[in-house]
């Protein structure tokens, strides 16, 4: 019944995440949730400490999407921007919405 | 009133003094904050207050008034980002993006420093020309813009233009000071006696607020200052003196009051630290946050607010007294 | 002065154009927002402020002089959600409950446009009867109920009454505006002067910046007009030109002063997009969002916010006049 | 040491959250937590506008209740509502608590 | 005035039925609430208030004429703590660690407990001195740091004090009041004028606002009262009482005013619930917040609120009227 | 191409999160993301309710890192304070970095 997806989470500097949710998208997800959020890294230089800290992107999609999403954030996002990511197995019930 | 008590009396002003209480609080690690939405809600009152006001201002001025000064402003939005990269050379380690991305900060302009002038120039009985407002808008793109382009003539890369300059406009300082522009011409003298009480007599309390915590968010950018070296605190201090003296010069020849040009003045000198840091941010990664930011925020910002303001006063009063 | 300079001053107010900026911001996709908390407390602050001023209103009249309103407000609150009810079966697609939806919508009220009418009757000096905010919680409730059960006599499944009821009541606009009222009647006069400041000078203010806000949302919902059909845009102008009527006419049947009957009447022409909207997307969650949200707050909040406001008063004018 | 559960994420109206909570609790999770989020999805249409975007209720369950409180959703909350959800593995450290 | 009527007054003043309405929100279960980040803007308006009104007035006093009452608070800021804890003995089933966390709580003091005193006093025309706020500064500490150091005399891990101190000393409450106090002394009268229509106009009404949000808090607190046994209330109750008095008596006796030794009685009967809960949680995990919470929240707090603030009122008069 | 790591949240009181935070890094963690919650479970009683309820906090870390965190909740938050957590396996690009 439940059907395996992959579980994209996305953490990067709030200023960013209205083109991320675009970039995501583009390489096929089917929806997204963003939450906000603050947080410390490793590289921890940023713009944006005026406007709000991290935002939090999670995305639920084909083990296909991720791959290209990852590949994306590394062209894009890793080298420049404040930004972190890993993924994960997830399940869920109606398949063709993910 | 000589400079030096006008210079005191700024600096003992309530809104500086929260600035000091917020640099204070970085320093001794305090985790005082003003919560996100409330500093959202604070530039959104800000920026459509002065709006309003400066559009109820225009409401009453004509064409012909106006004419000269706005076409000096724009004269400055190209001249002072131009400048800033041009002197900027002078630091050696400076990338041609960040020397761009520098430009795009002075070159644009800081509301807080606007408003923080108007509101000390009012308590010291220097009248300003409402519609400065209006030249607060129209200075507050240009330099931007001038700066990506000097900034970008070093990349490899194509920079998304259509994308960055949809962002820069329908970000919301410019959208809410030109909107607030609107309806304070539109609603007129009558429609704002409403809301006066609103926009007008709290507006000190609140930027004594504001102040507070930018003077947190400027305290955290202090520490980068030995990272950031020598020059750019020269930089940071030395090039408001200069575009700020442009500006007063400008609004005396072209026919702003004592009080007018020196806030012309001030808007010259004073560097952007909310719509351009979003612009570079998004337009030009490759620029270091650690650089414009510092400049702007964590050196030129503090000083504009507590001599800054002042002097430009004194340099207006000066250039009118020689008559020029 | 003649409708037509009355409908002018309404449009140039600071209100109505920033909710006319508002829709601009959405149009031209800008990021713009009244962070979440914002927009909560200001609801909070108007809910509490109308309800203390009526509470003190209240304090000051005989129930003789209120009960004949009250009584007529209460049949408004019936007939105008069953006339809706009746009327909107001439748009064919509309299902029975997508019907009941909107007639518990046009039953409710709409805070925001009672305040903008207040506001606006005050500024052109016609004053109306301070427990006009009694009517309006008195209003908020049966058109929720009525139109729940008009729709859900189309439905199969069991409706949890009980707990939608609980929810409706014990929802804050309810909650805060009958708190207010009996705060303010209990404080009075002399209690009210420590705290009017906040609550009565700062209010035209407030209700700018929140009316910037809901343009932005009503924009986003003009979109939908596209799908949603011609004959729920006609629905939502023309009815509450026949709601409206009708609580001109209880107003002045009643013995409500001019502008008292002119407030009724935008009441009762107004539509509910809080209330009825949390309590319908409950209970009702085989109703469209895309049509009842739609009709109340793309198409009749804004035209009772420009012109059904003016409108009323206009009605109200001619019906005294007539001597009813 | 660590013991297996099942973590279900839901993403559902803001509105609505107080009422899943009591759902989910209902279905006999012993605890949830619940962060305010924004997203889009497939979906895309939803009262709420006004009342501030999404919420997200995460609960650590056993595998049990994990489907008994998906099951509730596909009756009670897929048909009607703005809701999205999805399962994953964790592990827990005192088990008698969830 | 006799105190009945001055009861009367303060049981309706718009600040405390609201915070009867917050009460009566969680008892229907209301899911009103003020958005946290609200709740947050606030305190640090109340707090930086409250310290800039301070330092004005502190600015106009001579050190010869605060010294004596400065003294008395230091002193009361080391008895009330150590009284309480003794006096809580009688309560058996409470653990030494709940008895030194309910110390430091009764030890310290009450913001708003305070705000709204200083309003209610100035309504019923009785002045108070304006350094009374440098004296809630200097009585907010040291009863943490007593109460502390008592509960933790019965622990056996060891207390990491460093950090505690740390944490009670840069967190806001104290930062925000100190810093407002040097705000205040340094921009005096004149500086203030700018910015009082924001920090004095708008109090009452904010703290009318904050208090529907206390009450809602205090309620759910109320629901602990079955648990937390009958010792409690009455403690709850009954210390304020002493603690007041002695408060009043050491104003009476250091020089105040009528107005400035009730306010010292207020301050001294005020249970913290902001600063103190904070450093306890941190500091002393195995103390129950169901107990020092229920009891300066649910208790002390309203009782004071209702009763207290006229009582105190009464015993300063009283005491004057010896001619101690 | 993605090596394994292990996420652990952790929901506790919101008072408390920059303490925990520090004792996570402590602990060998790279970096973390927060974000504010709110929440139920099995014990809930606890201060804070003035301070804004509950923070909830992310990390990336390699396996031992989180055996470590974990033992470290065990000690100083689970006796004494509203506290929940749990641990699942998440792929990340630069290992390097968590
Ligand atoms: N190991 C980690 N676990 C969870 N979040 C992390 C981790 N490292 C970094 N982050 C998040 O990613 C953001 C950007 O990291 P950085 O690029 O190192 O500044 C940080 O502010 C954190 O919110
Ligand atoms: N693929 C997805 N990944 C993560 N969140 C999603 C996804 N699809 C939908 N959502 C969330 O679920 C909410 C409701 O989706 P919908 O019912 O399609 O409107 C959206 O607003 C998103 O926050
Ligand atoms: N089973 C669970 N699933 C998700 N979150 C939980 C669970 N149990 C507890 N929590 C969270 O942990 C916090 C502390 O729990 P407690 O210590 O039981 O008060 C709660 O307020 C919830 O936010
Ligand atoms: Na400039
Ligand atoms: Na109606
Ligand atoms: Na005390």
């Amino acid at each position: 019944m439940l059907k395996a997806r992959k579980l994209v989470v996305i953490v990067v500097e709030a200023g960013l995440v209205t083109r991320l949710a675009r970039d995501v998208m583009a390489k096929g997800a089917k929806g997204y949730t963003v939450t906000s959020a603050s947080g410390l890294g490793p590289r921890n230089q940023r713009a944006g400490d005026l406007e709000g800290g991290n935002a939090k992107l999670e995305t639920v999609v084909p083990e296909a999407v991720a791959t290209e999403v990852l590949e994306m954030l590394k062209t894009n996002y890793f080298p420049h921007y404040a930004c972190s990511a890993w993924v994960s197995d997830v399940q869920v019930l109606r398949d063709d919405r993910y | 009133m000589d400079i030096l008590s006008v210079a005191v009396q700024n600096l003992t002003s309530a809104p500086v003094l929260a600035f000091g209480l917020g640099l204070l609080a970085t320093a001794i690690r305090s985790d005082l904050r003003l919560p996100e939405p409330i500093y959202q809600a604070i530039s959104i009152y800000l920026l459509l207050g002065i709006g309003i006001k400066g559009g109820v201002a225009l409401s009453e001025v004509s064409i012909a008034e106006v004419g000269m000064p706005i076409l000096g402003t724009l004269l400055l939005g190209v001249t002072i980002p131009a400048l800033a990269f041009f002197l900027l050379k002078r630091i050696r380690k400076l990338s041609q993006v960040d020397r761009g991305a520098l430009a795009a900060h002075y070159g644009s302009t800081s509301l807080v420093t606007f408003t923080a002038a108007i509101i000390f120039y009012e308590s010291v009985s220097v009248s300003v020309e409402g519609y400065l407002t209006t030249l607060l808008a129209i200075l507050e793109i240009p330099g931007i813009i001038v700066g990506l382009l000097l900034a970008t003539r070093g990349l490899k890369r194509n920079v998304p233009w259509n994308e960055s300059l949809r962002e820069i406009l329908a970000g919301r300082s410019i959208f809410l000071l030109a909107g607030g522009l609107v309806i304070g011409f539109l609603t007129g003298n009558i429609g704002f006696a409403r809301i006066d009480e609103f926009f007008v007599a709290l507006f000190p309390g609140i930027l004594t607020l504001f102040l507070l915590e930018l003077g947190i968010v400027a305290g955290r950018r202090l520490s980068d200052l030995k990272t950031s070296g020598f020059g750019l605190v020269i930089f940071g201090i030395a090039f408001p003196l200069i575009s700020g003296s442009l500006g007063v010069l400008t609004g005396q020849l072209t026919g702003l009051s004592l009080g007018g040009s020196a806030t012309l003045g001030v808007l010259s000198a004073s560097a952007s630290y909310i719509a351009a840091p979003a612009a570079v941010r998004l337009a030009l990664p490759e620029a270091s946050p650690g650089i414009y930011l510092t400049a702007s925020l964590g050196i030129t910002f503090p000083f504009n607010l507590t001599l800054g303001i002042p002097i430009m006063l004194q340099i207006s009063t000066y250039i009118e007294s020689v008559g020029l």
